[in-house]
């Protein structure tokens, strides 16, 4: 039976923002696991603390609405405790980046296999319009009363410093681009990361809509020419196609290179795309390997009457005196 | 006081091999159906500090060091200067006559206030600051020393197997020490030979040589000082000395048992070593039907699971990580000790709103900061009370005793599930790095209980499944992430019984009291004897109100007073959350003079316990110098306040 | 109970301007002579959630809020929803009647069960679920209705002003609600011009609109509805009132006077305010001697300093970068909340261990975990008390109002410093988001306390200063990093007098006891007068025992108590640590009946009275729906105790 | 007066294992004190937890040995109360980016005027030898029971990613240069970051000191290549030599491709060197200009009879009804 749209809404009232960037990520959300069929009862979304955050409630498979920049570690435990779930991390800039930036980076080594969206709106927004990572020095927004007076973080250019397998960025109104990103991202065998560029009208003044759009980006005949672009309708190719160490050092090199174009051609799209790493799931079955064929949230642990199913004898003979 | 146990000790430089030569030496006696307790003692460095080890025997149980050295067994000049005064009148000392001409001076690991005390006394004494004139003055304090030439010893056995490398023979001079000691106590040969064996026995050339190390010593204590030594050591024939176990060991054994198969770590003192031995034995065997029943259940029968272990980034990710398994329905946990653990407390919040099984397990050592890290004490159970912000339900449970240790962890599974709510398992460090000989462990005895567990959702309305239900008793129906039939949500926030964002006054209400009435509920359910050991008798001249691992120095120090006509008796409270009052307030109302004993400065427990019972207990035995308390020291605490001499705060001071 | 002050509320969606027409009819009453008491309550929602806020007005001093609405000013249907029903008899509603129609079922922020109470009502009355038929039932309930065409009024002022766009006509809707609100009281019409002109000083072109606005809608009440309301404001000559002020601000102030010159924080609500308005008046006037003294130093006159406010990464950085400014010789303080505080356990252990002064001021919200971020409750004060592994002095301070607030952040600096202690100083949300009239603040009452601080170091070995000598009060004294004549070193490792690692048992007691026992001085040096307050006869009825922002309607409603003839005292615990044990217990030991209030659900003050004086306390009257207690509710309270009809646990419930 | 090396020796003991690589960065650390002949009672050397963290106590200026995964906001605190003291930071690898890799990434941001040094052994030292984030997939140092399941992070280029202006490596055993570095890192106007390759001989039997040297690098003549070089000398220039963003843009780019080189040639030197960004001081100063002439650590705070000197009347004026 075919998932409907409308199967993924929740009962729970929605209070972000008229015109909030946040509305179309949730809407390519739910088309995608929609378009993908996904079981709701074998999905969950996680995610931190923020206006962005809230959107496990809108949506109506699992929903884990978790600390301020533990998304990340949360959903990593989910995923270890079954793998076979699906599942999906969203958070904002602030919390994937600025409180939970050690677990970005370090979640990078492990290459589980889920997927990681950022609502990237370069503030704050739940705190009232602070400045998030991913605000430019020196720019003021029409929340902050002076100008950001830190230097701003490239979120392509620290996932691919920290071992995502899959970086792509999306944008929050061109829904339908960004639905198949995220279809990608979920296919993807490894840790992937999308950043989605994701207008708040309320505190972000400068990276709006019409910014977007190319408001004051004008060609020779005055037309504005919209300030995002999409890198494979461009000849772009950020996939990894053999696992020639080679091919897959010139292919992370070229994301990081092609990381630096921002502002007046912004590319969305996939930057980088390497299926021939180890996830972490196969790892810890290289370990123990039960871990694939029996995993913990499989496991029975007792008989129906409370006798535990763990033989630890074998443990017990190494203590004999 | 009488003892009739031996108190056996070797030291050395960190990385020397210390460990390897204690644990030799207890499980050659173990092996002898002796009753071992070994107790460890090193720096927070990696080499070159010193370290040493403690070894207590016994023909009967032993719960306990004792701070009085029988025998000090050294090979280099450190554990001489640190160690040879400590050792009793009668006691011996076994030391390389080679390093006689060794200085104090030049060794820059003695603290300036060691170096200054010791050069004190043996100036005073007229002795040279060197080991020939600390051990000379060890021999006027009536210490027998036997001379021991390691080098000569070594070189034999090592000319009889062709090895003449300086630093393989080295690397039996612990072996030597520990064979020369057990030939003075008149150990049997062949005991010893064959623990020698056992311990490395991946590698037969280096067990062999080694074993004959042991005869080498033998041969050489049996020329030149048979039967020198008074005290004998013999084996035993049957006794129920069935294991040889290390605190993080029972730990993680009990944990695979329990069912938990999600342990998340970030690597610290004491702690990791429990996750290193579940990493190790992570392939789980999953017929444990078989242990009680031969005709095991077909369903499990062969089947093998797994527990991941996982170390994280830090103890936030390990705490918010082991917190989404146990989301996922699986048994979770995670271990470390203060440091991470301060870490943890905002994470431990999220646990408690969301009702999610978790168990924490707290080693806890020397604070505050990073304090001593390998150090101990009991300083953390107030901050375990009360880490994270707000108010929600958490269990806080105690282990007194290595045993107490593996089922209280069975049980700390079981209460966090059963009631949905976080736990903190406190294992002091005195017991995580304490060897002890023990009876059986019965694995059959224990049983699991997962609560209101679903395995499938059979009440969701339009797909939407009530987590958070009303329920009179508080606990709700818990389907884990993943469940088919419904979904539902979670979230930090107060929520509705959807688990969404609620503000609403009314609901606040039913949540905070749906949440905290499990406490009340937990209390009316578990029963006493999980929660409280009461030992000695009703009437006693002195009532003692102690937890975690004074437990054991605590036991052996009853009778000894016993035997000096004090009777004691003592309250050991295992689950200080939720606190059993109406118990312990019934015991204290009789007793005649209640002692707080706790390792720690502010005695944390007796607040606890005033702060329940509205008991006054003004009498506190406290230690805070980072050493466990031993035996002896709460055999003299008690019978000084017996006999009326104690100051109020009786503070303990030994160790070194 | 005869309240002789007026109650008046404004509602309506979050980010529609609810604060401005606050801020503006409390000014307005403020500019009269008047005291003010406002209350705000709202969303953890940045747009479209319901707020609202609640101004008591008063000509004696009023310190709270009440839970009766007299006058209920709105201007759209949700507001009249929620609220309506909350109006006494014989008060007013103000609304616009184009609003009728407005169906309940149309609003989705009003949650379900609130939805469903309504609907309930509405249809037991025969009533519609409609703005009209709620304007009935609060008709038929007693209130006065005042329909006011806020769009006809607002068109003719546009029409005035050539302003046609709507958006912008919409944006005096609060002006004019204000306005029908003080023209039903028949308060001075210039006097409210005077303040919305003041208020748009800025846009002088809207602020004349506005000001029409005002005498619009006072045209239209005087031809309407004059002499209708029988409640009539007015305003006064001489007061004390002189400042009308906001809990953040007091504290940033107090800052800024007691010299603190580093604030970091990562932001959270309620606390980033305090750090934004820091950010905003980060360059500080530095001829302050001038305050008392026409005669100003020289060294000072017109020099200029700076406070450096940074925002963190998250909080564990920001009390470490704290620290860090601490032990540079500057006072540094960090401001947060819950979450965050639960962050910070870690670093306020290094900051014990090695005596470094910061301040921590944690405004109290909601908890646990998220909780409700922008709701009321004193749930930390446990926490604050035990965060951090290990055992370290540290000070807890919770002011009760905004005044205390502002000397005891002087205060707070002054303790940390003295004693080289960190410091957590518990401002809770119902202080910090509530605004009052006051009067005036003196600034030379402060004396500013550094204490054993060194400019220049004297006494180094060898280049080696001793940081952490020996001293007999345990304080020594204490050089910045940076201070010429010497190094030492910190670590949070134990350590010894220079601040070099040590794991040696006998200085290991000595700094435990150096450290701790700076509590047992402070206990003895600070004055009870800073420690506790005691209000009320020695020889009372009821003794209540409280801390916070509980003061204000406590004082309140024993004023009303007296009215009845039941005395009561209350004693107000602000040094929560060090605890002022013995006199505590010696006010209690007096009492006659006990009575904890607490905003928490276990009563956590009660516990700490508890442990410390082992008095048992019974009585409690607590609240945990996120919404602080009214006057009213604990006036209710205690006479119900009174009375001997109270459970032993009161649970207040009142709250929107 | 010259500062001789040996007055920046402390009386406290090392307890760093024989061979420890620690030693040639304190060596090299002393070293360039002397050389630059600093106010040791002006200078702060800010620590973790770990065995290189310890540095502290064996260098005879102020030492501040802080919490696990802290040394950079300790630090950064240090560095704002009094903007003109010499704050250097060291630490371990596990410390600076695993826990503290959040403190890492966003310090960048900052460009706080200090030097932080890396002591990168691919092991967590004091807690036995587990993985560090630096060590490489796959890899079993003799510490693991079984091969490292995590992938590692290149120092150089998460530092690159984080914005800081000053990126090296240096070796521990070639303790001049090492050295010339420190003195380099010192200099720098903003922050220095320094990776230095620091065996463990305990643990880590992979990065060894042998292997460093050379160890099984044969050249076709069978001579040992040391796998380190120096990039300078091989003609590399990281120096950003104007302010034009292009400039900028390039240099940047060329340090992270340049990062990529490790294992068999693995560069030693300055990958990048930009002095035309503000630090944070300055930027702190735009906001209030009294940051750089009366900084919080030089401010009076009260006269002698504990008057304030701040003068709030203009604060409580704005209150007044
Ligand atoms: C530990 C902690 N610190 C601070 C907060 C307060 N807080 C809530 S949301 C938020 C920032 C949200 O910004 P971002 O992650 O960018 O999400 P957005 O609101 O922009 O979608 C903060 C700081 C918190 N909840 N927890
Ligand atoms: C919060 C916290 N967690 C864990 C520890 C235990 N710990 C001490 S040192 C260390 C790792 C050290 O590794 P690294 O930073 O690489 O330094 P190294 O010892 O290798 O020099 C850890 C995990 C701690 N002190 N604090
Ligand atoms: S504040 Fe910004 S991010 Fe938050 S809901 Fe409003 S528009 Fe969206
Ligand atoms: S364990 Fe490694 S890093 Fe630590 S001191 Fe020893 S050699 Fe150095
Ligand atoms: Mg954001
Ligand atoms: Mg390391």
């Amino acid at each position: 039976m075919a998932l409907k749209l409308s199967d993924l809404k929740t009962s729970a009232h929605n209070d972000w923002c008229p015109g909030c960037g946040d509305f179309g990520i949730l809407n390519a959300v739910q088309m995608a696991l929609a378009e993908m069929n996904v079981d709701p009862s074998n999905t969950v979304v996680v995610s931190g603390v923020g206006c962005s955050s809230k959107v496990p409630h809108f949506i109506k498979t699992y929903g884990v609405h978790t600390l301020h920049g533990r998304a990340i570690p949360f959903a990593t435990g989910i995923k270890l405790a079954n793998p076979n779930m699906e599942v999906i991390v969203e958070g904002g800039d602030g919390d994937g980046m600025g409180i939970g930036a050690g677990h970005f980076v370090n979640s990078g080594r492990r290459n589980l296999d889920m997927l990681y969206i950022i609502h990237d709106n370069e503030v704050y927004g739940l705190t009232k319009g602070q400045a998030a990572p991913t605000l430019g020095l020196g720019k003021k927004t029409k929340s902050l009363p002076s100008p950001n007076i830190n230097q701003s973080i490239n979120p392509i250019m620290l996932a691919m410093a920290s071992g995502y397998t899959w970086v792509a960025r999306g944008y929050s109104y061109d829904v339908r681009h960004l639905k198949d990103l995220i279809i990608k991202g979920i296919r993807h065998k490894g840790y992937a990361f999308l950043d989605v560029l994701q207008p708040c009208p309320t505190y972000n003044d400068i990276q709006s809509k019409e910014y977007w759009a190319g408001e004051g980006n004008l060609d020779a005949a005055g037309k504005q020419l919209p300030r995002t672009y999409k890198m494979e309708e461009a000849g772009y190719d950020g996939v990894v196609h053999s696992d020639d160490p080679a091919e897959v050092e010139r292919k992370v090199q070229q994301a990081m290179l092609k990381s630096f174009e921002f502002g007046d051609r912004t590319p969305l799209g996939v930057f980088y795309q390497n299926e021939f790493v180890s996830t972490y799931g196969d790892r810890l079955a290289g370990h123990s390997p039960s871990y694939k064929t029996n995993p913990p949230a499989a496991q029975e642990i007792a008989l129906p009457d409370g006798a535990p199913l763990a033989n630890i004898s074998r443990l017990l003979d190494d203590l004999k005196v | 006081m009488k003892r009739d146990d031996f108190s056996w000790m070797i030291g050395g430089v960190q990385g020397s091999g210390v460990d390897t030569s204690a644990t030799i030496f207890a499980r050659a006696a173990a092996s002898g159906g002796l009753h071992v307790f070994g107790k460890r003692e090193y720096y927070s460095n990696i080499k070159g500090e010193h370290s040493y080890f403690q070894v207590r025997v016994s023909k009967g149980t032993i719960r306990s060091h004792v701070d009085t050295v029988d025998m000090l067994a050294t090979f280099e000049e450190e554990t001489i200067f640190r160690h040879a005064l400590e050792v009793r009148s009668e006691g011996a000392i076994i030391y390389d006559p080679d390093q006689d001409p060794k200085r104090l001076d030049q060794i820059p690991t003695v603290e300036a206030n060691v170096r200054a005390a010791l050069n004190a006394e043996l100036s005073k004494a007229g002795l040279s600051a060197d080991v020939k004139g600390i051990v000379e003055l060890a021999r006027r304090r009536g210490a027998h020393i036997y001379p021991i030439p390691y080098n000569t010893i070594l070189k034999d056995v090592g000319a009889k197997h062709g090895e003449t490398s300086l630093s393989a023979l080295q690397r039996m001079l612990n072996v030597v020490a520990v064979a020369a000691s057990f030939a003075l106590l008149g150990y049997d040969e062949e005991v010893v030979k064959a623990s020698v064996r056992n311990h490395f026995r991946s590698k037969p050339k280096v067990a062999e040589m080694n074993a004959d190390a042991v005869g080498a010593a033998y041969d050489h204590v049996g020329q030149k000082y048979a039967g020198s030594f008074s005290y004998r050591l013999s084996p035993m024939k049957s006794t129920d000395v069935k294991l040889f176990v290390r605190g993080n060991t029972m730990v993680a054994m009990a944990k695979e048992l329990a069912g938990c198969r999600l342990q998340t770590y970030y690597p610290i003192t004491p702690a990791s070593d429990e996750s290193e031995y579940l990493e190790a034995h992570s392939e789980i065997q999953l017929d444990g039907a078989a242990q009680g029943d031969p005709q095991a259940s077909e369903v499990a029968a062969m089947k093998k699971g797994s527990i991941a272990v996982v170390q994280s980034e830090d103890e936030i990710a390990a705490v918010t990580m082991a917190i989404g398994g146990g989301l996922a329905g699986v048994r979770s946990s995670t271990s470390t000790s203060g440091p991470g653990f301060s870490l943890m407390a905002e994470g431990l919040g999220y646990a408690g709103m969301n009702e999610v099984p978790v168990v924490v397990t707290l080693y806890s050592r020397g604070g505050p900061s990073t304090g001593l890290p390998t150090r101990h004490e009991q300083g953390d159970l107030r901050f375990a009370l009360h880490a994270g912000h707000g108010e929600f339900p958490r269990f806080v449970l105690a282990s007194g005793d290595l045993e107490e240790a593996f089922y209280d962890t069975v049980r700390a599974f079981n209460y966090s599930e059963k009631y949905q709510t976080p736990l903190i398992h406190i294992v002091d460090k005195a017991l995580a790095n304490s060897d002890s000989t023990m009876s059986a462990l019965d694995p059959t005895k224990v049983k699991i209980d997962r609560g209101a567990f679903l395995n499938e959702i059979t009440t969701a309305v339009n797909g939407e499944f009530k987590r958070f239900q009303h329920t009179p008793t508080g606990v709700s129906p818990r389907a884990p992430l993943g469940t088919k039939g419904g979904v539902n949500w979670y979230t930090g926030d107060e929520h509705d019984e959807l688990g969404h964002i609620s503000e609403d006054p009314v609901n606040r209400d039913y949540m905070m009291e749906k949440r905290m009435g499990k406490l009340d509920l937990a209390d009316r359910e578990i029963p006493i004897s999980e929660r409280v050991n009461f030992f000695g008798p009703e009437d006693a001249d002195i009532t003692v109100v102690s937890w975690g691992s004074t437990k054991g120095a605590i036991l052996d120090a009853m009778e000894w007073l016993k035997q000096d006509g004090i009777t004691v008796n003592f309250i050991q409270v295992r689950l200080v959350n939720p606190f059993p009052t109406e118990y312990v307030a019934r015991l204290l109302s009789k007793a005649k003079r209640i002692v707080g004993i706790e390792m720690n400065y502010s005695a944390q427990l007796i607040g606890v316990v005033r702060e329940r019972t509205c008991i006054p207990i003004e009498q506190l035995v406290v230690k805070y110098n980072g050493r466990p308390m031993s035996s002896e020291e709460i055999y003299g605490a008690l019978k000084m306040i017996y006999e009326g001499n104690a100051p109020k705060k009786l503070v303990l001071k030994h160790g070194a």
